[in-house]
């Protein structure tokens, strides 16, 4: 979230596409509440009519997987009408730069794609540059390679008709969008985009959130109260921990994994030239990587050995969810740790992930549940465990509440969690059991003198003489330290590349500034101004509660309106002042080199309506999803030219002619991700006790079901049993003069806890996002019978 | 004492069914899962171990467009309660805040109070006791009276977040309801205050989206008939008739006594002749 | 008692079945009228702990809700014949009924009477059995919608109670005045013995039934009182 | 324990459920102190601890009450910002994370091919599970690859994490980097 859940309350219009807050983000509903009390208006764009489209001012329905023709129309509809904030595009956007001649765009394709390796060749997106390395630009906009010109020719393909007949959206309804939204173009208005998976499981995930994004800068709704582009986080602490770098391709702080393919990363500066930009904040990234190895390494860090850049490993591949299981299942993987992770109801063709378990030798899974994961050798769920070699360990862990620790929400606030009482049972906190490993493993590793236990015995691990680790010293050692003198560090404003400082995370360093004062634990919830609550817990970077927040105001440093000021330029004190910490120099003025610069984290300053640096194009384009019922209306390219294929029997793929329907997976309020948290507990699987399909009155009407009979799902995949769920709030759409069905499931369910069922995933398929490799949950065929 | 009242906009109401565990949690109440309702609703209706259900209710107006209404559902804690009115035990008594309750010391589960509420929201539950011996008590919602005792609100309302759920002060509760109708009116043409007079008025009331009837409740709810003639006739009667029946034959053996006495020498069975 | 004066010729007033039936339903009447007290009215709570609790007396009272239908069957099955008679005889209504009334309130203060012949039941005995009648199928017939709401409308539910409870008002009225006549009241308590025996002394068969016994008397069932073997005896 | 400024806070913390009173709602009607230790009022003299809901995003706040070594009551931090109070059907039953029969209380083992679980104590567990790991590891493990450094083993996955506490992603992130782990993940991709 570039913005907070408090804020939500200060937007005019919420446009809450992919996702359903009123379900899955409960309390975000108060803050929406609020907004509607004060005159905000709310928007729902979903397949199916929710309980967020039941308090909205507008819905309109799109079938699953037509997000960018939806809001590609949209921003055709705010240029032709004139709705978009000009000032902010031209200041604050590469909207003038000019792109480099042989950039173009056919049927579908970019310049620079390679049909063999499916991938695009980027340079061939470059932008025009001064010999000075400065972008050329053309403020007028009027260049016809200038990005503005090129991004108003792309969406001009996306016109109402064109776009209502892809998504199946009653035109009435769309131009209604249109209209309510884009109304928040107008300086002293704040538009919010609100989405979470809906938008990014699909093969074009990313470029669904570009999008929005895109749709955002040209209305000028970012960086400002009740404005922004905000991701709603679905785990309590999946901010924090990717923050922390718990994916393959992200060390902590965003900073890239070092790869084995990349020549340059051979050496700890080839990896800093390679990785560093010329301009932005970014171009400090040599002190946070080497202040993040001084962290991981301490003294073994040193700059005879590039400060043990050389102990991290460097991998060869994509690591990520999909590919690991497909390595798995080829029998590529030995042994897996499993924390609070279920896969077998979770993961995508979850069939498949279950059988690939049985190939490992041993799985350790941390839970405080008995998970169908941990559980997947047993008969119930269809193994036969005499056939099944893995060793299982699984270790009870501690609640939340059974420990004490930070986490960080979707809008970056780092809040402390105190303990209220002892483990159950024999059950003790992650941090304990991850140290005690890690302690053990030393021992075992102890005097070793073999070249490849170095990275490991390398690894400081210093947190305490206890029995457990002192989560203090891991607190102060990610907030970082000045090692010349010991002292914690003040902020990431302080830490060198040099050595003499350390940091865990850069990004998080300042929330612990003193000894004594972790941030996180600021309890003080007084409003200290536009419901920023800067004394309560910590936001990163710096405590910023509104990312962006140089963008309230305009180029000379005035608030574009006095109800949506944030900060603002104080030529008396010469700094930047407002309710928020600015998210800029607090002493660049407006006139300064830079002083525009709203979106500094981005090379010269602004942000990215065209963005050279995805995988699949530097505007976002529709492809159809990998499992579609229809041919793509834009071009000849039917599903997203730039994602991974995964043939043969580890991914089925099905066809309109065996399964013409839609399907899409959600949650439900009372269930949590893959249930195993909220399953287990009784009074949340009474209120959702049984797995259902929702199918429209039409549909059922034609398969002869009525509501609560069982049903048969089937896809490429494999085959669910469910209760049919026969409701109004689904509609059959009228996509291209054809009807199109689209039905929908809960994926929480599987065969351990109080409340059981069969499991969505079983359905969908191994196939991901173009560059994040998110599966695609959200959209896939199916057909459905009565049982 | 000033009243208090229970204020439900299901207007406001989300859905999210935190009022429903906030129930169970408070007053520890077990699970009762129910069979597959052909709806995302749990339960059909408010039973011993749930008193309060979200209902969920798809409905089209008559412009044809689909809303999907939500109902928090519990007792209304009528000013007139025909619970109150036909418990043989007085186990039921309205408190000082108008709120209706249940002493479970004395209740003795004969169930006439389930049968006779006018919003079907009282149920009776069987227990097993230490010895094993079964016993049962009728069960609802208390309105957290032990929490507006200790000055806390009720649970359900303290979690409520979309402000659907407030608690207040009788007179103030009542001009809100009023002012929201308005309020809302334009997008449902048959909101309405539900507050039925025919039970006396309720210290739960609603603002109801649609007609009562679209939420299943009943559009002009009284104490029954039958309870009035039981309760405020026929027991009474009945009663009197017990005690006239027993004075009648008191004084028969007495006055009996008083005559076999005089005619001591003479038979008895004179009359016969 | 100064009976020593009436001849000791008893003779058969009620069939077995009947004594059987009358006994069975006396007791199952009082069962049920004693575990339900304590549900009638808060008096009474006292009761609860001698059934065991409001559990107990629930069940005692449906056990004898039961038995308390019984003795219709036992007297269909076993006597028919003395139950048809009974139902003639509630539904013929004859002058004589009516003068029984005034008599009756005099015999029953103890006060100078006298007898109006009648049948085999006299008119007091037939309003008693009407409405011992009505009364037991008001009860049993709410009852049940009481026992198992589950299965009858809420509104019969509702209105059951109010019958259950007028039912009982009502019956135990009668059953009270009833009681006191055939146990406590001299002049009624031969007739004790004809429930509890089936016999009575034959002169008091005559007195109260004179018409009856003089029936029975011709077709030679018992024996003719007014026979000087008899004043002999006495 | 809980290194809370003072301010009310640290008062509901140290003192118990009598705080309590002041940051729940008050009605206004009870003109005692509420909270007066009434017998049998659930959370009279319990102990309150404020959390983070450990569900969604949103990072809603929440008081354990805590009571003769159960969790006896969890509702709304009032105090929070975010949620004031508020929560939704997911953080308010907190307690059953307590609560549940189906909590894990022991290390469970389950051997190859076994059809069932057997329990084992911590230190077997975990000195069993490093024992793996250090075997699959050395017998994986890759220091150059086409003339680089590489130092990694790409036989040992490790995923999950998204609820685990900052402390501890960080712990496991540098863990499995330390061990040279490349297949690293978590829930942000699924």
């Amino acid at each position: 979230m570039t913005n907070h859940w408090n804020d939500l309350q200060h937007t005019d219009c919420a446009l809450i596409i992919g996702a359903n807050p009123a379900e899955n983000h409960v309390i975000s509903f108060r803050w929406l509440t609020k907004a509607r009390e004060n005159g905000g208006k709310i928007i729902s764009v979903d397949p199916r009519f929710t309980r967020t489209s039941s308090q909205a001012d507008v819905y309109a329905s799109l079938r699953s997987g037509t997000d960018i023709p939806f809001v590609g129309g949209m921003i055709k509809y705010a240029l032709d009408n004139n709705l978009i904030h000009k000032e902010y595009v031209a200041n604050y956007t590469n909207a003038s730069f000019i792109v480099k001649e042989g950039y173009e765009f056919k049927d579908g394709l970019f310049s620079g794609y390679d049909e063999a390796k499916r991938s695009y060749d980027k340079t061939k997106w470059a932008l025009e540059s001064n010999p000075d390395g400065t972008p050329v630009k053309d403020m007028t906009l009027e260049h016809p390679r200038s990005v503005f010109q090129l991004m108003k020719k792309h969406y001009s393909r996306y016109d109402v008709d064109t776009v209502t007949a892809v998504t199946g959206t009653p035109k009435e309804d769309y131009l209604n969008v249109c209209k309510t939204f884009c109304a928040t173009g107008k300086a002293g208005k704040s538009g919010t985009i609100m989405y979470a998976m809906g938008a990014t499981q699909h093969t074009v995930g990313s470029q669904n959130v570009r999008i929005y994004a895109i749709l955002q800068l040209l209305l000028g709704n970012i960086g400002i109260p009740g404005g922004g582009i905000n991701a709603m986080r679905g785990e309590s602490n999946v901010q924090g921990s990717t923050d922390f770098g718990l994916l393959y391709d992200n060390l902590t702080g965003y900073l890239a994994s070092p790869k084995a393919t990349v020549p340059e990363h051979a050496t700890l500066a080839g990896y800093l030239a390679k990785e560093t930009p010329v301009s932005g904040y970014w171009s400090n990234k040599p002190k946070f990587v080497v202040s993040l190895l001084k962290a991981w390494y301490g003294s073994n860090a040193t700059k005879d050995n590039e400060f043990g850049y050389h102990f991290l490993p460097k991998g060869n591949k994509n690591y990520s969810h999909i590919n690991l299981f497909k390595t798995m299942y080829d029998g590529g993987l030995d042994g897996a740790f499993f924390f609070g992770t279920n896969p077998v109801v979770g993961g995508p063709n979850a069939g498949k992930e279950k059988e690939a378990l049985g190939k490992l030798k041993w799985l350790v899974a941390i839970d405080l549940w008995e998970t169908e994961s941990s559980a997947f050798w047993q008969k119930a769920a269809g193994s036969n465990p005499a056939d099944i070699k893995t060793e299982v360990f699984l270790l009870p862990a501690s609640a939340s509440f059974e420990k004490e620790g930070s986490i960080s929400n979707s809008s970056r606030w780092m809040q402390y969690r105190w303990k209220a009482i002892d483990s159950r049972g024999e059950a003790r906190p992650d941090l304990d059991i991850i140290h005690e490993l890690a302690t053990k493993l030393k021992k075992l590793y102890a005097g070793s003198s073999k070249s490849a236990d170095k990275p490991f015995l390398a690894l400081d691990w210093n947190y305490g003489t206890g029995d457990v680790p002192d989560i203090d010293l891991v607190a102060k050692e990610i907030n970082g330290y000045d090692l010349t003198t010991g002292k914690l560090l003040p902020g990431f404003g302080a830490l060198k590349d040099d050595g003499t400082t350390s940091s865990g995370n850069w990004i998080y360093s300042g929330f612990y500034p003193e000894e004594g004062k972790n941030k996180s634990k600021n309890r003080d919830n007084k409003d200290t101004g536009g419901h920023h609550y800067l004394n309560w817990s910590f936001a990163w970077p710096m405590n910023r509660r509104i990312i962006y927040n140089r963008a309230s105001a305009d180029a000379n440093g005035n608030p574009w309106s006095k109800e949506k000021a944030v900060i603002w330029w104080d030529s008396l004190q010469n700094k930047w002042v407002g309710n928020d910490v600015p998210d800029f120099k607090a002493d660049t003025a407006p006139a300064a080199p830079g002083g525009t610069g709203a979106f500094m984290m981005n090379k010269d300053g602004v942000a990215l309506l065209f963005a050279p640096t995805l995988n699949d194009g530097p505007f976002p384009e529709h492809y159809e999803p990998y499992e579609s019922p229809m041919p793509n209306a834009f071009s000849s390219q039917e599903i997203n030219p730039a994602i991974t294929l995964f043939e043969g029997d580890f991914n089925k793929r099905g066809f309109k002619s065996d399964y013409p329907i839609v399907a899409t997976t959600y949650r439900v309020s009372e269930h949590w991700q893959s249930g195993t948290m909220t399953r287990n507990q009784e009074w949340l699987s009474e209120l959702a006790g049984h797995m259902f399909v929702e199918i429209s009155e039409e549909l059922a009407k034609e398969k002869g079901i009525k509501n609560k009979d069982k049903i048969v799902v089937t896809s490429a995949r494999g085959e669910i049993e469910a209760y049919a769920m026969v409701t109004k709030r689904y509609k059959p759409f009228k996509v291209r003069g054809k009807q199109v069905h689209q039905i929908g499931m809960p994926w929480h369910f599987g065969f351990k806890g109080y409340a059981t069922g069969a499991t969505a995933n079983r359905l969908t398929p191994h196939i991901g996002d173009a560059n994040t490799m998110i599966p695609e949950y959200k959209a896939f065929l199916c057909d459905v019978r009565r049982a | 004492m000033t009243k208090y009242m229970k204020y439900v906009d299901v207007t406001k109401c989300d859905g999210c069914r935190a009022c429903m565990v906030a129930c169970k949690n408070w007053n520890d109440l077990p699970a009762d899962p129910q069979d597959f309702q052909g709806s995302v609703q749990s339960h059909p209706k408010v039973s011993a171990d749930t008193w309060n259900v979200m209902q969920y209710i798809e409905h089209e107006n008559g412009k044809g467009d689909l809303e999907y209404l939500f109902r928090h559902s519990a007792c209304f804690h009528c000013t007139d309660a025909a619970c109150e009115k036909v418990c043989p035990e007085n186990a039921i008594s309205y408190t000082k805040y108008g709120t209706v309750v249940i002493d479970h010391d004395k209740c003795v589960g004969c169930g006439y109070c389930v049968q006779n509420c006018p919003f079907e929201v009282i149920s009776l539950k069987e227990y097993v006791d230490k010895n094993g011996d079964k016993y049962r008590k009728s069960q609802k919602c208390t309105m957290c009276t032990d929490r507006l005792e200790e000055g806390l609100q009720p649970a359900c309302v303290t979690t409520c977040h979309t402000g659907s759920l407030e608690f207040g002060e009788e007179t103030a509760m009542l001009k809100k309801a009023e002012q929201r109708v308005q309020e809302i009116k334009g997008r449902f043409p048959n909101a309405q205050v539900y507050n039925p007079q025919g039970v006396g008025g309720t210290h739960t009331i609603y603002v109801l989206a649609e007609k009562p009837s679209v939420y299943g409740l009943p559009e002009n709810p009284k104490v029954p008939t039958s309870a009035v003639v039981w309760k405020d006739y026929a027991q009474p009667i009945g009663k009197m008739m017990l005690g006239a029946t027993t004075m009648a034959l008191v004084g028969a053996f007495v006055t009996n006594n008083i005559i076999s006495r005089k005619n001591k020498d003479q038979d008895g069975g004179q009359g016969h002749e | 008692m100064s009976n020593q004066n009436k001849p000791d010729v008893k003779i058969r007033r009620f069939p077995k079945a009947f004594v059987w039936a009358h006994a069975i339903n006396g007791i199952a009447f009082f069962a049920l009228y004693f575990t339900a007290l304590p549900m009638y009215t808060e008096f009474f709570d006292w009761l609860y702990p001698v059934f065991g609790g409001p559990e107990g007396a629930r069940l005692l009272h449906r056990i004898f809700a039961v038995i308390f239908i019984t003795p219709t069957l036992i007297l269909a099955i076993f006597s028919p014949k003395f139950l048809v008679m009974w139902i003639k005889e509630l539904i013929t209504w004859k002058k004589r009924d009516i003068a029984f009334f005034g008599n009756f309130v005099k015999e029953l203060f103890g006060f100078k009477f006298c007898h109006v012949k009648q049948t085999f039941f006299n008119a007091g005995e037939k309003i008693n059995s009407i409405l011992q009648m009505f009364c037991a199928i008001l009860v049993i017939a709410s009852g049940f919608t009481m026992w198992l709401p589950q299965f009858f409308p809420r509104a019969l539910v509702q209105w059951g109670y109010v019958l259950h409870n007028i039912g009982f008002g009502l019956g135990i009225a009668v059953i009270v005045g009833h009681v006191y006549l055939s146990v406590i009241h001299k002049h009624s308590r031969p007739g004790w013995s004809g429930v509890v025996t089936g016999k009575v002394p034959a002169w008091w068969a005559k007195g109260h039934y004179a018409d009856w016994y003089d029936e029975e008397v011709k077709q030679g069932n018992f024996p003719d009182l007014d026979d000087p073997k008899f004043k002999k005896e006495a | 324990m809980v290194e809370i400024n003072l301010n009310r806070r640290q008062f509901l913390k140290l003192s118990g459920a009598t705080a309590v009173t002041l940051a729940v709602v008050e009605l206004g009607f009870n003109e005692k102190k509420a909270y007066a230790q009434s017998k049998g009022f659930k959370i009279a003299k319990a102990t309150v601890t404020p959390t983070i809901c450990c569900f969604c995003g949103v990072g809603c706040g929440i008081l354990v009450h805590t009571k003769d070594n159960t969790v006896v009551y969890t509702e709304g931090d009032p105090d929070n910002p975010i949620n004031e109070g508020k929560l939704c059907s997911k953080g308010t039953t907190l307690r059953q994370l307590y609560t549940s029969e189906k909590r894990l209380t022991k290390p469970l083992y389950r051997a190859p091919g076994s059809d069932k679980w057997v329990e084992k104590d911590w230190n077997w567990m975990l000195d069993t599970i490093a024992k793996r790991t250090k075997e699959t590891r050395d017998a994986s493990f890759v220091e150059t690859e086409n003339g680089i450094t590489v130092n990694k083993t790409e036989k040992i996955a490790s995923l999950g994490g998204a609820a685990l506490d900052n402390e501890e992603t960080y712990l496991l992130s540098k863990l499995m980097r330390g061990l040279g782990v490349t297949y690293l993940e978590h829930q942000a991709r699924i």
